[in-house]
C-alpha cells in the first residue's frame, strides 16, 4: 500500500488552507488533478535554464529543450506500452486529441449513411467532435444506453455495431459513475465489424496502468492535468498505419517537410501532426509526471483508490436521503457521484466548501448521462493517490451538516 | 453554518408566489443549462397595467429559488417598464449573500426570465 | 530608454551559462522569448496555491482559478485595445489562431474559385492553413512579391486584390527581413475590395504597441511564447460580427451551451472556441507577460530595439563576405538575418554557439521567402529588452573568429 | 577553436572525390529539406561489381560536406552489399565531431543518398 502521508508531502497545494483555518480537502482530481512539487520544478527548470524553441536551432538551449521535450515523449510513450514514441502525439488535451481524429481520419474515411457508435455515458469531448462531424458528412450516430448500475448494456453491442459501424468510440473509465468498461472486449466487438476503435482514456491513464497494445485499440487520447501533469497538455496515441494514413489537422511550422508557394509536402511522425511551436515546458511536466506515477507504481496507486472507494461509498450509503450512481466500488475508479433528496447540487458543493471540501457539482460535461437519469445535475466527489480516510469522514460529516443547515 | 442566510433557507422551504397562475396576462420560462435550473414565471397585470399577481414555477439550487421568491415579491405593484429597467444588483442586494460569477448566473436567471417575458409581451402588444 | 541591466536582472536565464565559464547571449528571441521572473512566479503561484479546473466548479480553488484565468484574458484585451474581453480567444499558439480561422471561418465563406491573397514574407504559420483550405475548396491561392530591400511590392496591390479576393493574410511584421509592413493601409485595401483582413502579429505584439481598433483588422493572432509568457498558449483576436457567425473549431466540453444524444448547440465568445480544459496556468502567465511589457512599456521597448538594430546593422554590415537581408534599421523590428560568404549558416550557428551565442539559422519557417532569395538557409540574430551593445559587439567578434576558423 | 576538426575545414576547402562522373552505373540525389542540404552521388562499378569511381556534387553544410567526402572516399572498392549495410555510426565515427541530433541528419544526408541510389540500382537490376 502507499505511505499517504509521505505522498501528500509531494503536493504543495495539500498544505495550503481553503480558508483561514479550514485546510484545504481536494475531493476533485477528475475534474483535474493536484501536481507534486517535481512536476512544477521541472517546468521551473525548463524556463530558467534551457528555454528555447525545439526541431530548429543549433544552439545550446535548443538542442537542450528539443532532447528534454522528446525524452518525456518516449517517457509517455512507455507509460502507456505504445510500440513507438513517434505514436505519442502531443495535443492540448483530450478534446483536442477526439477532434484531431474526427477531423484528420474522420472526414477522410466517414460517408455520408456510415455509423458512429457512442455510449450514452460519454464526456462531452467523446460526443461533440463526432456530432459535428456526422453533421458534416450526413453520417449517423449510435449510442450504448447504460444499465441502472451503471454499467454498459453489453447486451445491446451486437445489435448497435454492424458493418456500417465505421468507428466506435467509448470511455475506459466513465467521469460519472466511475465504470470501467472492458475495455479490451468492446475493442474486439468494433475490430469484428471493421470498425476503427477509439479509446477515451482520461479518467483511466491518471489511474491505472493502461497498455494500449494489450488494448489492441486503434487511437486513444488524455489528458496531462488530471495525471499530476500541467494543463496545456494531452496525448493522441494512434497505431501507425492509420497515423501515416492520415493527413494532417493543423497546418504551420514543424509539421512540414517543404513549403512552396504551390503547395506543401509533410513532416514524419509525430511532428506532422504537430503545427506551430509546441507546449514544450508542459511537455516536460508531463513526462515528470508520468516519471513520478511510475515511480509510485500504477498498480499501487490503483489499490488506493479502490480502498478508498470501498470506504466511501459504504460512508456515504449512510447519509439519509443520498441516492448513490454507479456500480459497485470493486468496478469502478476513484469516483463517488451522487444527489442528496431536497438539495440541489450546487447548493451541498457550496456548503462543504466552506468546510474547505472541494466537490465537483452539475453535469460534469455528461449532460446526456443526466438526461437519462433525469437529473439536471449531481455532486461527485473524486479521489486519487493522495486521498484519505480522514478526508472522506470530513465529507461525510460535512454534508450531515449540510442537510442540517437545509433542515433536513 | 452561515454560508446561506436563514432567509435563503426559509424560502427553500416555503418559497413565495409559488405555483401556476390559472390565467396570464404573460408568461415565460428559461433555464441555465450549465447548471440545470429551470424557472418559469406568470404575470397578471392590473388596469393600470403593474403587476396584481405573480407566479413561479421551477427548479434549482436555492439561490435561483430564493431569487425566484424574493424577486416576485417585489415587482408586485410595478409597471412593466419598472421591470425592464429593474438593476440586477438589486436582486443581488435582496439574496444578501456573497456570490461567485458562477453562482451570480443562478440568482439572476429569474430575472433573465421576467425579463423576457416582459419584452415579448410589450413586443407582441406592439 | 529602458534600464537594461535591471531588465536583465529579472530573466533568471540570463544569468545561467551557455557552456562552463561561457555566458549566454541569447540572440533568439524571434524564435522563442526568454521568461522573466514574474511570469514564472505566477505560474507556480497559480499551481502551487489556486490549482483546479475553471468554469465548472463551485468551490474556492476552481472560483480563484477561474478568475485569475479570465482576469488574464481582460488584461490581453486591453494590451491590443480590444473592444471586449470576449473578443480574446486563447489557443495554443499564433499557428493555431490562422488554423481556427481557416476551419471555422474559412470552410465556411470560402468556394471554389474564390482567392486568398497572402505575401511572399509569410511564415508557414500563415501558408499551409490557406494552401490546405484552398486545396480543399478549390480556392486560389496568390501572393503579393516583396522587393529586393525585404518590403511588400505594394504596386502589385491593385492588380492582386479583386472582388474575388475573400481573404488577406499578411504578417505585420516579418520573422526574417524585420520588415514593418504598413497595416492599417493594407487593411484598408484589402477592405476596399469586400476581403476579410487577418494579420499575422507573432512579430509585432511582442516589440511595439498594438492596437487592433487601429488596425481595423477582422481577425490578429500570436504566440504568447514570444512575448515573455510561457508555451503553450497564444491569442486569436477577431470581430465580434465575424466570430459570431462563424461555427465552432474544435468540440467538447466548455465550448457547449447543451449537449443531447441528437446535437448540440453552443456557448457565448470566447468559450465556442475553447473546447475542454484549457491552458490555465498558461493564459494566467500570459496576462502576468502583458502586466511585465505594459510595465516597461511598448513604446520605451521599441525604441530600445530600435537602438539596439541600428547598432547591430551597423555592426555587421562591416564583417567581410556577410550579407544582409532586409531594409533599413528604421523600417524594421529587432532582427538581423544575413549570410557570410563562404560559410553555410548552420555552420555559423554551431561555432557561435560554443562562444555562448543564441542565433538561429535554417530557413526560419519562411521557406518560400528563402526560395525567393534562393539561398536555402540564413542566419538570423534577434533582439528583445534584455540585448545590449555588448551582445552585438561579442557576435560580431564570435562572426569573425568564424570566418577565420573557415580561413577566409 | 576545435568546435570543427582540422580535417572537417580541410574537406571544406578542398572536398574529395567533388564533381560530376562523365557517365554513371548510377547516382541519385536528395536534400534535407528542413536546411537546404542537397547531395548528389554518381557511383561507377567495376566487373565484379565493386566501386571504383564515385562522384558527388551538392551544397550544403561543412558537416554534411565533409560527411560526402569522408563517405565517397571510404566506399570505394566496396560491392554494393557493403554499401547497404554500411552502419551510419561509422560515417559519424569517420567524421569525429560531437553531432546534435539535429546535426546528425546533416552528416548522415549522404549516406541516405548512397543508400537509396544503390536500392534503386539494385532494384532495376531485377
Ligand atoms: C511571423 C510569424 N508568424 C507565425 C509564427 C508562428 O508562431 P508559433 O510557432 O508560436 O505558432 C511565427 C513564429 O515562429 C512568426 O515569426
Ligand atoms: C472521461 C473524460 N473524457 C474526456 C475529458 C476531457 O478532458 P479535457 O477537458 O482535459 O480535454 C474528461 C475530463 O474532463 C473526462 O473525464
Amino acid at each position: 500500500m502507499l505511505d499517504v502521508e509521505k505522498i501528500r508531502a509531494d503536493f504543495p497545494i495539500l498544505s495550503v488552507e481553503a480558508y483561514p483555518g479550514v485546510p484545504l480537502v481536494y475531493l476533485d482530481s477528475a475534474a483535474s488533478s493536484q501536481k507534486p512539487e517535481v512536476v512544477l520544478a521541472a517546468m521551473d527548470a525548463y524556463y530558467r535554464q534551457i528555454n528555447a524553441n525545439v526541431h530548429r536551432g543549433i544552439h545550446r538551449l535548443s538542442e537542450d529543450a528539443t532532447n528534454a521535450y522528446e525524452a518525456a515523449r518516449l517517457k509517455i510513450a512507455r507509460f502507456i506500452n505504445a510500440p513507438d514514441e513517434s505514436q505519442i502525439i502531443y495535443v492540448r488535451n483530450a478534446t483536442e486529441g477526439f477532434n484531431l481524429v474526427a477531423y484528420s481520419w474522420g472526414r477522410q474515411n466517414i460517408q455520408a449513411g456510415d455509423e458512429i457508435l457512442l455510449t450514452e455515458m460519454e464526456h462531452h469531448a467523446n460526443l461533440v467532435p463526432w456530432q459535428m462531424l456526422a453533421e458534416e458528412k450526413g453520417a449517423v450516430v449510435r449510442y450504448i444506453p447504460f444499465l441502472a448500475d451503471g454499467t454498459l448494456d453489453l447486451s445491446r453491442l451486437d445489435g448497435l455495431l454492424t458493418e456500417r459501424t465505421k468507428l466506435f468510440s467509448f470511455t475506459a473509465v466513465s467521469n460519472v459513475f466511475g465504470t470501467i468498461n472492458p475495455v479490451r472486449q468492446l475493442v474486439d466487438a468494433g475490430h469484428a465489424v471493421g470498425a476503427v476503435v477509439m479509446v477515451d482514456a482520461a479518467q483511466a491513464v491518471p489511474h491505472t496502468a493502461v497498455d494500449v497494445q494489450a488494448w489492441d485499440c486503434d487511437f486513444m487520447t488524455f489528458s496531462g492535468h488530471k495525471m499530476c501533469g500541467p494543463t496545456g497538455i494531452g496525448i493522441l496515441y494512434g497505431k501507425r498505419r492509420l497515423l501515416e494514413s492520415m493527413p494532417p489537422f493543423m497546418g504551420g511550422g514543424d509539421m512540414i517537410r517543404r513549403v512552396t508557394l504551390e503547395g506543401s509536402t509533410w513532416n514524419d511522425l509525430p511532428w506532422k501532426f504537430e503545427a506551430g511551436t509546441p507546449s514544450i515546458a508542459e511537455g516536460i511536466g508531463l513526462g515528470t509526471a508520468v516519471d513520478y506515477l511510475a515511480g509510485i507504481g500504477m498498480d499501487n496507486i490503483h489499490a488506493h483508490e479502490q480502498f478508498i472507494t470501498h470506504y466511501a461509498l459504504e460512508a456515504l450509503s449512510e447519509i439519509k436521503g443520498i441516492t448513490l450512481y454507479g456500480p459497485p466500488a470493486s468496478q469502478r475508479a476513484g469516483v463517488a457521484t451522487f444527489t442528496i433528496q431536497g438539495i440541489h447540487p450546487h447548493d451541498i458543493s457550496e456548503v462543504v466548501d466552506k468546510d474547505g471540501i472541494a466537490i465537483r457539482a452539475g453535469h460534469h460535461c455528461a449532460m446526456p448521462l443526466h438526461l437519462r437519469l433525469n437529473v439536471s445535475a449531481t455532486a461527485r466527489a473524486s479521489f486519487y493517490l493522495h486521498t484519505t480516510t480522514q478526508e472522506i469522514d470530513k465529507l461525510v460529516a460535512s454534508l450531515n451538516r449540510t442537510r442540517k443547515l437545509f433542515r433536513l | 453554518m452561515d454560508i446561506y442566510r436563514e432567509q435563503i433557507i426559509d424560502l427553500h422551504e416555503h418559497p413565495l408566489n409559488f405555483g401556476e397562475l390559472e390565467t396570464a396576462d404573460f408568461c415565460h420560462e428559461d433555464d441555465n443549462p450549465l447548471c440545470g435550473d429551470i424557472i418559469r414565471i406568470a404575470i397578471n397585470l392590473d388596469d393600470s397595467g403593474r403587476v396584481y399577481q405573480v407566479g413561479w414555477t421551477g427548479s434549482g439550487c436555492a439561490i435561483s429559488q430564493a431569487a425566484a421568491s424574493l424577486l416576485t415579491e417585489t415587482i408586485k405593484g410595478m409597471s412593466l417598464t419598472d421591470i425592464q429597467t429593474f438593476p440586477p444588483e438589486r436582486l443581488l442586494d435582496l439574496i444578501g449573500v456573497p456570490l461567485s460569477q458562477a453562482r451570480r448566473k443562478c440568482a439572476l436567471l429569474p430575472l433573465k426570465v421576467l425579463q423576457a417575458g416582459v419584452s415579448g409581451a410589450v413586443s407582441t402588444d406592439e
